[in-house]
C-alpha cells in the first residue's frame, strides 16, 4: 500500500506545488516592473543560501545550527524520497542516504520544537507554532516508509493501521513542506525565500557586496507614481522580499523604535505589506504589535497600505518612526529591504499629499528657500569661521581634500567638532579647501523624509557645483553627507572618492602625519552612526584612531553591526513621533553600562542627540576633537612638511 | 503761611556781631524757629546739622553765616517742590489748512502710535510759517483722554454717538466722508495699525479714490514738497514718493509733540451724515488662551519674584486672571520659572497693558524691561522697594494673600456674570 | 541659533571680525618697564581671545607723546619704537586663537598728573585746569601741536609694524583731541579754536598724519562721547555733527561711543556705570551717532547679558556691542554661550572694583574672579579634574571665600560640604546687596549657587557647623571661611550690649539686614568709610529717616572708589543725608527718650553732641575665631599655610604629605577682615590644587 | 444681489475665490507661494461645502510659475493666470474677472511680498463692487446663508468675532492658520490656466523708487532737554514712575479690590 501511496502523495504534492508557485509568482508580479536577469538570478541562489544568508543566519548558532538539519535534512530527503520512492530506486546507498537526512532533519525538527516551548517575544506564533509538528511529522514518516525500502523492516510491516499513520505523516509533512510553501504556510519563507535571494533588487549586497542608497524616482516622467501607497505600486521583487519574511523578529529585537515605544514594528510592517498583497487584513499576524497598536487592520478603502484619515493596514506615524537606522535590515536573515519600504511609502506621504508631519513642512520649505533646513540665510554658511581664514575652493585650482562641512556649521555644538578637524588638518598639513557659501544642504534629510524631488534638486545643484572644481577627495565629519555624497549622488552622475573624517584621520595617523602626546586617564566608548557603520562598513577606522591616541575602548554590548541607533537619522527628530522612552536615553543607558566617561562619536545628529540627553551623563565627544585635544606641535614642522609625501591615498 | 513777625531790636543785635547780647539773641532766635545749634545740659555744643539754613527768597536753600538776613527766614530748609514748566500754548484761529487725523485712541487714550502720527500732521500744519495749518483730531465714541492739547491736537471733532463705539468701521467712515465735505482736510492721517487706522484709512482713501502712501515712516522734505518714505513688500523694501493726500503711517514717523501745548479747540460736524449701509456686525472681542500669545506681546502679566513662597498658588492666580505668567530673574535662577519667562534687560522686554509684579523688588534690569507697560501694579511687603516706586498701584502686605484674595473677587465676579447671564 | 546676532561676523576697514562682541579700551596697569606690554598683559588677552572675543582692544589711553606720561596708569608707550617686538608677542597671542587686537592711542593732554616721572608739563588747548586729576596745565604751541601730530603717526606705525590690526584714535574723556573740540576747554582764537572747523582741526591733522603713515589697509577708529554732559561742553546733536564730518573724509574704519564726558568726578562715573545704572544708560547716544556715520560702531557701557547684546544688535542700534567689564568678570563669556552654557557665564556685577583699582593706579582685577589678569600666574579661569586622590573636603561659611572654596574644590571633583549658619549662602554680600542701588552685589552670590547646584555640592543652610558636625563627616581637608562680626566693643563708652535692649548703637549690619528698623533721627558712624557706612545710611535715608553720617577721617566714604562714591553722593544728598567729617564717636549716652551722641573733633579735640533716636556705628569686622582655635590642635598642619606655596601660586605641601587626620586652612574675614576679592582670591589660589 | 445670494449658499455650496500673489522668500528671494495669500487658501480649503477657485493676476513667466506651483502643491487642480503687463494696475482685470465669476467669498492676503505692497487692492475691490470688506481675518466659524461668523486678528493675539454679510472680501491676516505643504505631485499636475488680459498700465507707479529695506532701530528714549544736567539725569537714573498709588496697612481684601478696579479700567479682565 505504502508503495503506491507515497509516490502519489509526492506527486500530488509535487503538483498542487508547482500550482501554487505558479500562483504565488503571478501574484508577485502583480508589482511593477524591475528588470532581472531569470537564468542568472535562479543560477545564484544556491551559494547565496549557503553563503550570504548563513552568514546571517548564523549569529546565532542555535539557530543556524537547528537550519542547518532541519533544511538540509529536508531538501536532502525530499529529493532522496522522490528518486527513492518515487521512481521505487530504494536499493543500496541512495535508502540509506534517504534514512540518514529524515533522521538528521528529525534531530532538526525536535531542534525546533524545543525552541517553540515559551518562544522569545520577537518569533510569531500561529502557524509557526505548528510547523514543527509538520517537520517532526514528515521526517518521522519518511523515515519509518524508508525503513522496509532499505530492508530494516519487512515489506508490509505492522498493521494497516500503521501503514495508515505512516501514510498521515507524509501527507501532513508534504503539505506543509511542498505546497504549503507555495501556497502561503510557513514553509512560504522557503520558497519566497530562495527566489528573492536569485531576484533580490540590490544584488550588490551578495557576495560581500554593500548597496544601501535608496534608489532614484524617475520625477520626470509624470506617469510614474510617486512613492507608493497600495501594495502594486511595489515592484515585483519588493513584494517577492516581503514574502520572504519568515517571521523571526530579529528586526523586531534590534529596531530601536520598536524597543521606545513608538509605533513601529518592523516585522509587523513587512507582514502588513504581505497583507496588503494577499488577504488585506492582519487578522492571521500572530506577532507583536505595532507598539500601542492592537486589533484587526484591514486595507484602506481604495486599496491604500496608508490611510491618511480613517484606518489602514499601517499607520502614517509607524512609518515616521523609522529612523532608517537598517539595523532591521542587517540583522533580517531573508534580506528583506524593510527600508526602502518605509522610504517608498513615506515618498508617497510628502510628495503627494504634504503629508510630512512634525516639524518636516518647516525643514523642507526651509530646504527649497534656503538650502539648508534651519532655513538660515545660505550667505551666512561661513559666519562661524571668519576667524579662520579657511581656503575656498573657487580661489582654488585644485586641492587635495575638499573639507565637506555639512549643516553642522550652523549649529554651535557642531561648530566646535569642526574647529577641531580643521585644527587637526592643520597639524598635518593637509591641503584642504571648503565650498563656503556654495556649498548646500545634501539632501539627506529630504530624501529620508520622502521628499525625493527636494532631495533631486540639491543633490543635482551640489553636482554641479562639485563639477566646477578639482579636488582628488571629499572628507567630511558627517555621515549622512558622508552616505549620500558616497552612494546616492553616483545616480545622478556625482562619482567621488569620500571619506569621513574618521577614515581619513585614521590614514593620516597610518601616515605618520600626525603627533599626539599621551593619552589622559579615562575610560571612552564609541558609538557607531547607523550612516557610517551599517551603511557604509565603516567600523575600523574609528576604533583605530581612538587607539592611536591611547584609548582604551569600552565596547557597548550593542556595538558595531549592532550598534543602537541614537535616533538622530531619518528625520525622525524633525516628525518627532511619541513613545514611551526616547531612543537617545536607550542609547545612553547602553554608554552608561560600559562605565565610560567619554563616549566617542562621529556624527553631528548622534552628539546631538546624545547631548540632550539630561545631565550627569558621560561627556560626548567627536573623534576629531580627541584627536585635535591630544595633538602635540610637531617638532620641526617646516621643514619636514616641504619634504612631505602626498598621502599616496589622496595623490 | 503766615506774615513772619519782626522785631527791630532784634534784628539790630543779630546784624551786630559786637552787641554784647549778640550770641543770645542769635541763640534764642534759633531756639524759637527751629535751632539748629544750642548747649547742652553737658556743656557741649548740640547741632542739629538738618536745621542750618533756610529756604531765601529765590526758592533755594540759603545758609546766612552773617547773621544779617537769617530773621527774615521764611520756610526751613526742606524739599523743594518740584513743578512741571508749563509749556507754550499755541492757538490757531484761522488755519490755512486742516490736517485730520484719526487716532486709534485704543483704551479711550491716545497710543504712542497716535502720537507719533499726531507729531507727524503737526510738522506738515507747522512747516510753512506764512500758511499755518491746524491739526484736527477725530475721536470716535467715549475717551478718557485728557492730554490731547500735549499731542498737538488744535481741534477736536469728537463724534461721541454710541452707535460709534467699538469696532464699526463703515459708520466712522461715513462721518469721514461728511468730514471731508465741510472741512476738505489738505491731509488725512492714520495710523497704519491693526487697531483700526489701517483698515479704516484704506477705506477712506478707496472711497475718496485717492491713492494713499502706507506704511509711511518718515516725512521728506524735496525741493519744497513733501514727500515721504514707506515701508513695501512687506518690510522688505523702501519706497520714497511724493506724498499723497492720504497717509497712513508707521510707529515713530515722527516725534510726538513734546515742547508745545495746543488748544483742543472742539469743532462739530454741521450738517447730518446719511446712514451707513452697514454689513458688518461686532460680535464683540473673544477670549484668548494667553499662552498662546508670546510674553513681549502678552496684553496682561502676572509676574512672580523672590516674594512668592508658593507657587502653585500663583500658577493658579494667574489661570484664574488669564494672564500671561513672568517672572524676576532671582525666581528664574532659582530653578522656580523656565528662562523664557523671565523679564527685564538680561530677558524679555514687555509691553503689556497691564504688568503686575508679586514680590519683586525691582532690580534695575527688570525695571528696564517693563519700561513699555502701560500700568505696573506692585505687590509687596517692602514698602520702600523700586518697584513700588515705579508702580502706578502699589499694595504692601503678603503677596500670596492679596493674590488670593484678588482670585476670589474674580471668582466672584464671575459666578454673579454667569448667573445674569443665565437669568 | 539664540544669539545669532552677536555671531554674525563684520568686516571693520579690512579686517574681518569673527563676531560682535568687542572687549573695548581700558587701562590695564599691567604694562611695565617703561609702558612696555608684558606676559601678564599678553596672556590677559590671550585669555579673552582663547574665550571667543571678537576684538579686543586694548591698552586704554595709551599714549604717542613722552609729555603724557604714562607711568601713573602702567598704560602703554608708543612714543618708541622699543615697543614694537613687544607688540609681536601681543598680536601673535591674540591671533593664534582667532581673535583681533588694536590698541586705543592718545595724547591726554592735561587729563594727567604732572608731579613725578619726567614732571611734564601738561598740555591744553586753553590751559584750563582739569579738576579730577586737579592737574594744571600750559596753552599748547603751534609747534608742539605739530609735533604731537607726528607723534601720532608714528605711534600708528609701531602698532602696525607691530603685528596689530588697527589703533583707536581716543578722542574721548576729554583727551588731547576732544580738548580741542570742546568749547569748554578750547577757548583758542587761532586757527585751532573757536569755529567748528578751527576746533576740528588738530583731530583731522592727526587722522590725516595717521592714515598717511598707516595705508588704507591697516584700521584707524576713533571713539568719542555722544554728549559730554556739560552745559558749556559738547551735546549730542554737536557730537553727531563731528562723527559725521569726520565719517565723511572716509578715513574712520569705524567709531566707538561712550556716552557722558569724564573731567569731573561726578560725570567720571557715568563712563563706567556701576551697578545702580540701568543697562546700557547710553545707548540712545551712539545710536544717534550711527544714523549719521557709514562706517561700523561700537558702543560699550553697561552691557554684559548676552540676551541684551542681542536685544541691542538685533535692534540694529549699533553694529558692534562692547562687553568689557563682562569679559574681565569671564573673559570665557563667549565660549559658554557657544557652548550652551550661558547660566554657567560668571556675570559682571557692575561692582566697578576693577576700573576704582585703576583711578587709585592699581592692576585692574575683578571683585569676584581671581584668575582674571592673573592668568600668566597661572591661575585658571577653567577648573581641571584632579588627577590625585580625591577628597572629601567641609567648607564652613558660605561667604564670598567659602563659596569659591566649594566651587574650586568641587571642580577639582571632591566631595564637598559646605555649612552655613544663615538661610541662604552669601555672607556679607547679602548685607552689602540690600542697600539702595546695591542689589546686583547678589548677582555674585546667585552665580555662585547656580554653579554649586551644577556641580552637587551639599549645602547645609541654617547648620552652624561645630567640632562633632565636622567631624562626622570624616573630612580630608577643612577649610573656615566662617567671617566675622560687626566690631562693636572697640571703644567701651559707645555703650554697645549683646542684648538689644540694652544697647545704645546698633550695627550697620543689623539694619542692613533688616534686624533693627531705622529710626526717625540717626547718627551713622562711620570710621571705615568703604561701601558699607554710606550704604547703610543710603538706606535709612532711603526708609524715611534723617541720617547724619559723621566720620573721623577725610570724608565719608573717603575709601570708595572713583567710580562710585558719586553716584552714593548723588543719593545721600537727594535724601538730603548730612555728611559729616573730622569727628569721632566719643561716647553715647541716654538723655529721657533720647540718645546723646558725644563727638570729638579729630584736630582740636572740641567736642560736640548731637540728639538723636538711634546710632549706628560701622566699624568693620572683627574675625570669628573659636571653631579655628578649636579646630587647630587637632588638624594635621595645625591650621598653618605655606605662604611661599601660596603666593607662588603652587600646591601646599602638606596635601602631598601622608598622615592621619584632616588638613585646616582658613580664609577671608574669618583670618583678618579684607574684602570681597581677598576672599575669593585666597580660596581660588589655594583649593586650585587640592 | 439676489443672484449672488444664490451663489453664496446655493445647493451647490460657497464659491471662494482666492486672489493669490507671487511670494519672495524674506533671505534668499526665491520664488514660491506668498505666505498671507497660502493662508487665504488654506481656509478657503477649509470651508466646508466649497468650490474654491484661484486668480493670479501679473506678469507670467517662469518665475511666476514656480510660485503658483506652491499653491497647486496645496492640492487646487488649477489656478486662472490672469496675463498683466509688469507695470500693470490689475485691480480692474481682478474686478472684471470677480464680477464674471461671482464668488461668495474673496479671500486673499493682506500685503503683497513684491511690489508697493500697499495693501489697497482688496479694499479697491470691495468698493468698486461694492461687496464688504473683511480686514485681518484668522478664521471662519460659520456660513449661514448668507451671512459669515469670522474671527479677526487684533494686535498681540487677541480676537475679535464679526458677523458679515456676503458676498465679501477679506484680506487674510499673518496670525491665521499656517497653511499646509505643498506637495510636489499636485503642483507638478495642476494646470496653470493662462487667460489673456488687457493691461492698464499703474502710471503712478513709475514716480515711485525703491530699494531694499533699510534697518530701522526702534526708538530709544528720547532725551531732548536742553540742559545737561537733565540729560544726563534722565539717562543715569533708574526708570521711576512717581506718583503712583501706594496702598500700605490695607486688609488684602481692600488690595485685591483696588487692583480689581485698575484691571477692569484697563479692560484687561475678561469676565
Amino acid at each position: 500500500m505504502l508503495n503506491i501511496l507515497i509516490p502519489l502523495l509526492l506527486a500530488v504534492s509535487l503538483v498542487l506545488g508547482a500550482v501554487g508557485a505558479f500562483r504565488r509568482i503571478a501574484m508577485w508580479r502583480r508589482g511593477r516592473p524591475s528588470p532581472v536577469n531569470i537564468m542568472k538570478g535562479l543560477a545564484s541562489i544556491p551559494r547565496r543560501y549557503l553563503v550570504d544568508l548563513h552568514h546571517v543566519v548564523e549569529r546565532d548558532k542555535y539557530i543556524a545550527h537547528t537550519h542547518v538539519a532541519t533544511a538540509g535534512g529536508f531538501v536532502a530527503s525530499m529529493v532522496l524520497a522522490i528518486i527513492v520512492h518515487g521512481f521505487d530506486l530504494a536499493s543500496g546507498i541512495l535508502g540509506w542516504l534517504l534514512l540518514a537526512f529524515t533522521a538528521i532533519m528529525f534531530v532538526g525538527s525536535v531542534l525546533v520544537y524545543r525552541r517553540r516551548i515559551n518562544p522569545p517575544a520577537r518569533l510569531s506564533k500561529g502557524a509557526f507554532q505548528r510547523l514543527p509538528k509538520s517537520l517532526i511529522a514528515f521526517s518521522l514518516g519518511m523515515f519509518l516508509t524508508t525503513l522496509p525500502a532499505v530492508g530494516l523492516m519487512p515489506e508490509n510491516a505492522g498493521s494497516w493501521v500503521f501503514a495508515l499513520v505512516l501514510v498521515v505523516l507524509v501527507a501532513w509533512g508534504l503539505s506543509e513542506l511542498v505546497f504549503g510553501m507555495t501556497w502561503g504556510g510557513p514553509m512560504k519563507h522557503a520558497f519566497a525565500g530562495a527566489l528573492h535571494l536569485g531576484f533580490h533588487r540590490r544584488q550588490e549586497r551578495f557576495g560581500g557586496g554593500r548597496s544601501t542608497g535608496l534608489k532614484p524616482l524617475d520625477l520626470d516622467d509624470r506617469t510614474a507614481p510617486l512613492g507608493v501607497i497600495k501594495p502594486e505600486e511595489f515592484t515585483w521583487n519588493q513584494r517577492l522580499g516581503f514574502d520572504a519574511c519568515v517571521q523571526c523578529g530579529r528586526c523586531e529585537a534590534v529596531c530601536p523604535a520598536f524597543a521606545a515605544g513608538q509605533p513601529l514594528n518592523p516585522k509587523k510592517l513587512i507582514q502588513d505589506m504581505v497583507a496588503g498583497m494577499t488577504t488585506g487584513t492582519d487578522a492571521k499576524y500572530a506577532g507583536s504589535h505595532y507598539p500601542g497598536q492592537s486589533g484587526e487592520h484591514q486595507i484602506g478603502s481604495g486599496g491604500v497600505l496608508v490611510a491618511r484619515k480613517g484606518e489602514a493596514l499601517v499607520d502614517p506615524d509607524t512609518l515616521w518612526s523609522c529612523t532608517t537606522c537598517r539595523a532591521c535590515v542587517e540583522e533580517c536573515p531573508m534580506m528583506i529591504e524593510h527600508v526602502d519600504a518605509v522610504v517608498d511609502m513615506r515618498r508617497h506621504l510628502t510628495l503627494e499629499y504634504g503629508d510630512t508631519p512634525g516639524k518636516g513642512a518647516d525643514v523642507l520649505d526651509n530646504l527649497i528657500a534656503t538650502d539648508n533646513p534651519g532655513g538660515f540665510s545660505p550667505t551666512s554658511r561661513m559666519n562661524w569661521a571668519a576667524d579662520l581664514e579657511l581656503p575656498l575652493i573657487k580661489d582654488r585650482e585644485r586641492t587635495e581634500v575638499l573639507l565637506w562641512l555639512g549643516d553642522g556649521v550652523f549649529d554651535m555644538r557642531n561648530q566646535r567638532t569642526l574647529r577641531a578637524l580643521i585644527k587637526v588638518l592643520r597639524a598635518a598639513r593637509v591641503d584642504f579647501a571648503v565650498l563656503g557659501n556654495d556649498e548646500r544642504d545634501s539632501g539627506d534629510l529630504a530624501r529620508r523624509l520622502g521628499d525625493e524631488a527636494t532631495f533631486q534638486s540639491l543633490a543635482k545643484r551640489n553636482i554641479a557645483t562639485l563639477a566646477k572644481h578639482q579636488f582628488d577627495c571629499i572628507v567630511t565629519c558627517d555621515p549622512h553627507s558622508f552616505h549620500v555624497l558616497k552612494n546616492e549622488y553616483g545616480d545622478f552622475g556625482g562619482h567621488y572618492t569620500v571619506y569621513h573624517h574618521s577614515g581619513y584621520l585614521d590614514r593620516l595617523i597610518g601616515a605618520d602625519r600626525l603627533s599626539f602626546a599621551p593619552a589622559m586617564p579615562g575610560t571612552v566608548t564609541y558609538h557607531d552612526p547607523c550612516y557610517l557603520g551599517r551603511y557604509n562598513g565603516e567600523y575600523e577606522a574609528p576604533r583605530a584612531v581612538l587607539k592611536a591616541l591611547g584609548l582604551n575602548v569600552n565596547e557597548m554590548v550593542r556595538s558595531g553591526y549592532r550598534s543602537r541607533c541614537c535616533g538622530g537619522g531619518g528625520g525622525a527628530p524633525v516628525v518627532d513621533v511619541p513613545g514611551k522612552q526616547r531612543i537617545p536615553d536607550m542609547r545612553m543607558d547602553d554608554i552608561r553600562e560600559t562605565g565610560a566617561e567619554i563616549v566617542a562619536v562621529g556624527c553631528p545628529q548622534c552628539t546631538a542627540m546624545l547631548e540632550g540627553v539630561v545631565e550627569p551623563r558621560p561627556q560626548i565627544k567627536d573623534i576629531a576633537e580627541l584627536v585635535a585635544d591630544a595633538l602635540t606641535d610637531r617638532p620641526d614642522p617646516r621643514h619636514k612638511a616641504d619634504q612631505q609625501e602626498p598621502l599616496e591615498v589622496i595623490a | 503761611m503766615s506774615l513772619p513777625r519782626k522785631n527791630p531790636r532784634l534784628e539790630w543785635i543779630a546784624r551786630n556781631r559786637l552787641h554784647p547780647d549778640h550770641a543770645q539773641v542769635m541763640a534764642e532766635q534759633g531756639a524759637s524757629a527751629s535751632p539748629s545749634q544750642w548747649m547742652g545740659p553737658a556743656g557741649l555744643v548740640r547741632r542739629d546739622p538738618h536745621r542750618i539754613g533756610s529756604i531765601g527768597p529765590n526758592g533755594i536753600k540759603r545758609i546766612d553765616r552773617s547773621g544779617l538776613l537769617s530773621s527774615q527766614a521764611a520756610a526751613s530748609p526742606g524739599r523743594q517742590a518740584k513743578s512741571e514748566p508749563q509749556k507754550p500754548l499755541v492757538t490757531i484761529d484761522e488755519p490755512a489748512f486742516i490736517i485730520a487725523v484719526v487716532p486709534d485712541m485704543a483704551g479711550g487714550e491716545l497710543t504712542s502710535h497716535d502720537r507719533d502720527v499726531l507729531g507727524m500732521a503737526r510738522q506738515l500744519a507747522d512747516a510753512d510759517p506764512a500758511r499755518q495749518g491746524a491739526v484736527l483730531a477725530v475721536v470716535f465714541g467715549s475717551h478718557r483722554e485728557t492730554r490731547f492739547e500735549h499731542a498737538g491736537v488744535d481741534r477736536l471733532l469728537h463724534l461721541g454717538d454710541e452707535r460709534l463705539e467699538g469696532y464699526s468701521p463703515e459708520r466712522r467712515l461715513g462721518q469721514l466722508e461728511a468730514l471731508e465735505r465741510e472741512y476738505s482736510p489738505e491731509r488725512w492721517v492714520f495710523p497704519d495699525s491693526q487697531l483700526g487706522g489701517a483698515e479704516l484709512g484704506r477705506r477712506l482713501s478707496v472711497r475718496l479714490r485717492e491713492r494713499p502712501a502706507t506704511q509711511v515712516w518718515q516725512l521728506l522734505s524735496r525741493d519744497n514738497e513733501w514727500a515721504c518714505e514707506c515701508r513695501g513688500a512687506r518690510e522688505r523694501s523702501d519706497i520714497v514718493r511724493t506724498l499723497p493726500r492720504c497717509i497712513l503711517a508707521l510707529e515713530e514717523c515722527a516725534e510726538p509733540v513734546s515742547e508745545t501745548r495746543h488748544e483742543v479747540r472742539a469743532v462739530e460736524l454741521e450738517g447730518s451724515v446719511p446712514e451707513a449701509m452697514i454689513r458688518i456686525d461686532n460680535l464683540g472681542q473673544v477670549a484668548v488662551d494667553p499662552a498662546s500669545v508670546a510674553l513681549g506681546e502678552a496684553e496682561f502679566i502676572l509676574s512672580g519674584g523672590n516674594g512668592i513662597k508658593n507657587w502653585d498658588r500663583f500658577h493658579h492666580a494667574a489661570v484664574q486672571l488669564r494672564a500671561a505668567e513672568g517672572a524676576s530673574r532671582v525666581a528664574v535662577d532659582n530653578g522656580f520659572m523656565p528662562r523664557e519667562r523671565q523679564v527685564g534687560a538680561t530677558g524679555t522686554w514687555v509691553s503689556a497693558r497691564v504688568y503686575i509684579a508679586v514680590g519683586i523688588s525691582g532690580a534695575i534690569q527688570h525695571l528696564q524691561g517693563i519700561e513699555r507697560c502701560n500700568k505696573v501694579v506692585a505687590i509687596n511687603r517692602d514698602m520702600g522697594c523700586d518697584m513700588v516706586k515705579r508702580a502706578d498701584l502699589a499694595v504692601i502686605g503678603d503677596a500670596e494673600e492679596i493674590l488670593e484674595a484678588l482670585v476670589a473677587l474674580i471668582d466672584q465676579k464671575r459666578t454673579e456674570e454667569a448667573r445674569h447671564e443665565a437669568a | 541659533m539664540a544669539f545669532e546676532a552677536m555671531f554674525e561676523p563684520i568686516k571693520i576697514g579690512s579686517q574681518t571680525i569673527r563676531n560682535r562682541v568687542v572687549s573695548t579700551a581700558h587701562a590695564e596697569v599691567y604694562a611695565t618697564d617703561g609702558g612696555m606690554t608684558s606676559e601678564r598683559y599678553v596672556k590677559y588677552y590671550e585669555e579673552k581671545a582663547k574665550g571667543g572675543c571678537g576684538l579686543c582692544i586694548c591698552g586704554g589711553s595709551s599714549v604717542v607723546s613722552i609729555d603724557s606720561p604714562q607711568g601713573w596708569w602702567s598704560s602703554v608707550n608708543l612714543s618708541t619704537d622699543r615697543i614694537i617686538p613687544h607688540f609681536q608677542n601681543l598680536a601673535d597671542a591674540v591671533h593664534k586663537h582667532g581673535g583681533k587686537i588694536m590698541i586705543q592711542i592718545t595724547h591726554m593732554g592735561r587729563r594727567s598728573r604732572w608731579d613725578g616721572y619726567d614732571w611734564s608739563t601738561l598740555l591744553s588747548p586753553s590751559g584750563v585746569r582739569e579738576p579730577v586729576h586737579r592737574s594744571t596745565c600750559k596753552t599748547i604751541e603751534e609747534e608742539e601741536i605739530w609735533r604731537i601730530i607726528g607723534d601720532f603717526a608714528q605711534a600708528a606705525r609701531r602698532a602696525k609694524e607691530g603685528g596689530l590690526d588697527g589703533v583707536e584714535l581716543s578722542a574721548v574723556h576729554q583727551h588731547l583731541v576732544d580738548q580741542f573740540w570742546s568749547p569748554r576747554v578750547n577757548k583758542r582764537t587761532d586757527q585751532w579754536g573757536g569755529s567748528f572747523e578751527n576746533r576740528m582741526r588738530f583731530g583731522m591733522e592727526v587722522l590725516k598724519a595717521v592714515r598717511e603713515e598707516v595705508g588704507d589697509e591697516f584700521v584707524v577708529g576713533m571713539r568719542i562721547t555722544g554728549d559730554e554732559f556739560h552745559p558749556d561742553g559738547l551735546d549730542h546733536e554737536e557730537m553727531k555733527r563731528i562723527a559725521a564730518y569726520y565719517d565723511a573724509t572716509g578715513k574712520v574704519d569705524f567709531f566707538g561711543v561712550v556716552g557722558s564726558g569724564c573731567d569731573t568726578h561726578n560725570t567720571l562715573a557715568n563712563v563706567i556705570p556701576n551697578m545702580s545704572y540701568p543697562p546700557e544708560p547710553f545707548l540712545h547716544l551712539a545710536a544717534g551717532i550711527k544714523t549719521v556715520v557709514s562706517v561700523p560702531v561700537i558702543h560699550a557701557q553697561n552691557i554684559k547679558d548676552p540676551n541684551q547684546a542681542t536685544r541691542i544688535l538685533e535692534a540694529g542700534h549699533v553694529d558692534l556691542v562692547g562687553m568689557t567689564r563682562a569679559h574681565i568678570a569671564d573673559p570665557h563669556l563667549i565660549a559658554k554661550i557657544k557652548m550652551g552654557q550661558t547660566d554657567q557665564i560668571r556675570q559682571c556685577v557692575g561692582a566697578n572694583y576693577c576700573i576704582d583699582r585703576q583711578y587709585q593706579g592699581l592692576d585692574v582685577l575683578c571683585i569676584q574672579n581671581g584668575a582674571t589678569s592673573r592668568e600668566y600666574m597661572g591661575l585658571p579661569h577653567i577648573i581641571e579634574k584632579t588627577r590625585g586622590p580625591l577628597r572629601k573636603v567641609v567648607v564652613v561659611g558660605g561667604g564670598p571665600g567659602g563659596m569659591e572654596a566649594a566651587r574650586v574644590s568641587a571642580e577639582r571633583g571632591h566631595d564637598v560640604t559646605l555649612f552655613e549658619a544663615k538661610d541662604q549662602i552669601g555672607g556679607q554680600i547679602t548685607t552689602a546687596s540690600r542697600a539702595p542701588g546695591r542689589d546686583q552685589m547678589a548677582g555674585i552670590t546667585r552665580w555662585y549657587q547656580l554653579e554649586l547646584d551644577r556641580l552637587g555640592v551639599d549645602i547645609r543652610l541654617n547648620t552652624p557647623a561645630d567640632e562633632a558636625t565636622i567631624k562626622d563627616l570624616r573630612p580630608d581637608i577643612v577649610l573656615l571661611a566662617t567671617g566675622g562680626a560687626p566690631h562693636m566693643t572697640q571703644v567701651a563708652d559707645w555703650g554697645f550690649d549683646e542684648d538689644p535692649e540694652k544697647s545704645l548703637i546698633v550695627s550697620s549690619w543689623d539694619i542692613l539686614d533688616g534686624k533693627v528698623e531705622p529710626a526717625k533721627n540717626v547718627l551713622v558712624f562711620d570710621t571705615i568709610c568703604e561701601f558699607s557706612g554710606v550704604s547703610v545710611a543710603d538706606y535709612m535715608a532711603d526708609k524715611g529717616s534723617r541720617v547724619e553720617i559723621v566720620t573721623d577721617d577725610i570724608k565719608p566714604g573717603a575709601a570708595v572708589g572713583g567710580t562710585t562714591f558719586p553716584t552714593y553722593y548723588r543719593t545721600l544728598y537727594e535724601k538730603e543725608v548730612i555728611m559729616t567729617s573730622d569727628l569721632a564717636l566719643h561716647k553715647v549716652y541716654r538723655e529721657g527718650p533720647a540718645l546723646v551722641a558725644v563727638l570729638e573733633n579729630e584736630y582740636t579735640g572740641q567736642m560736640e553732641e548731637r540728639v538723636v533716636d538711634q546710632v549706628v556705628v560701622e566699624n568693620g569686622v572683627k574675625p570669628s575665631e573659636t571653631l579655628y582655635y578649636t579646630l587647630k590642635p587637632q588638624s594635621r598642619n595645625r591650621g598653618q599655610m605655606d605662604l611661599e606655596a601660596l603666593y607662588a601660586i603652587e600646591p601646599q605641601p602638606c596635601l602631598s604629605e601622608p598622615g592621619e587626620g584632616f588638613l585646616l586652612f582658613r580664609i577671608g574675614d574669618c583670618t583678618a577682615p579684607r574684602n570681597t576679592h581677598a576672599a575669593i582670591y585666597d580660596a581660588l589660589r589655594l583649593c586650585k590644587d587640592f | 444681489m439676489k443672484r449672488h445670494e444664490s451663489m453664496a449658499s446655493g445647493s451647490s455650496g460657497l464659491s471662494v475665490a482666492v486672489l493669490v500673489s507671487t511670494g519672495r522668500h524674506s533671505l534668499t528671494g526665491r520664488p514660491g507661494r506668498a505666505d498671507q495669500d497660502a493662508r487665504a487658501v488654506e481656509l478657503a480649503l477649509n470651508v466646508e461645502n466649497s468650490h474654491i477657485r484661484l486668480f493670479h493676476a501679473g506678469e507670467p513667466g517662469e518665475e511666476c510659475r514656480e510660485a503658483l506651483r506652491g499653491y497647486l502643491g496645496m492640492g487646487i487642480d488649477s489656478i486662472s493666470l490672469i496675463e498683466q503687463s509688469a507695470d500693470a494696475d490689475v485691480s480692474a482685470a481682478l474686478e472684471e474677472i470677480l464680477r464674471e465669476s461671482k464668488p461668495g467669498l474673496v479671500l486673499t492676503g493682506t500685503q503683497a511680498e513684491q511690489g508697493e505692497g500697499s495693501g489697497l487692492l482688496p479694499y479697491m475691490l470691495a468698493e468698486s463692487l461694492g461687496w464688504s470688506l473683511i480686514a485681518g481675518l484668522v478664521s471662519i466659524e460659520s456660513i449661514e446663508g448668507n451671512q459669515a461668523t469670522i474671527l479677526q486678528a487684533l494686535p498681540r493675539g487677541q480676537r475679535r468675532r464679526l458677523k458679515v454679510r456676503l458676498p465679501a472680501i477679506a484680506t487674510v491676516d499673518e496670525s491665521a492658520a499656517r497653511a499646509r505643504q505643498s506637495a510636489f505631485g499636485p503642483a507638478q499636475r495642476g494646470r496653470i490656466d493662462t487667460i489673456s488680459h488687457d493691461s492698464s498700465t499703474d502710471e503712478a507707479l513709475a514716480g515711485l523708487s525703491i530699494k531694499a529695506a533699510r534697518v530701522r532701530p526702534k526708538r530709544l528714549k528720547i532725551v531732548k532737554s536742553k540742559s545737561a544736567r537733565d540729560r544726563f539725569k534722565a539717562a543715569a537714573a533708574k526708570s521711576e514712575g512717581g506718583a503712583g498709588q501706594v496702598l500700605s496697612e490695607v486688609s488684602a481684601q481692600e488690595g485685591a479690590e483696588a487692583i480689581f478696579k485698575l484691571l477692569q479700567d484697563e479692560n484687561v479682565l475678561s469676565i
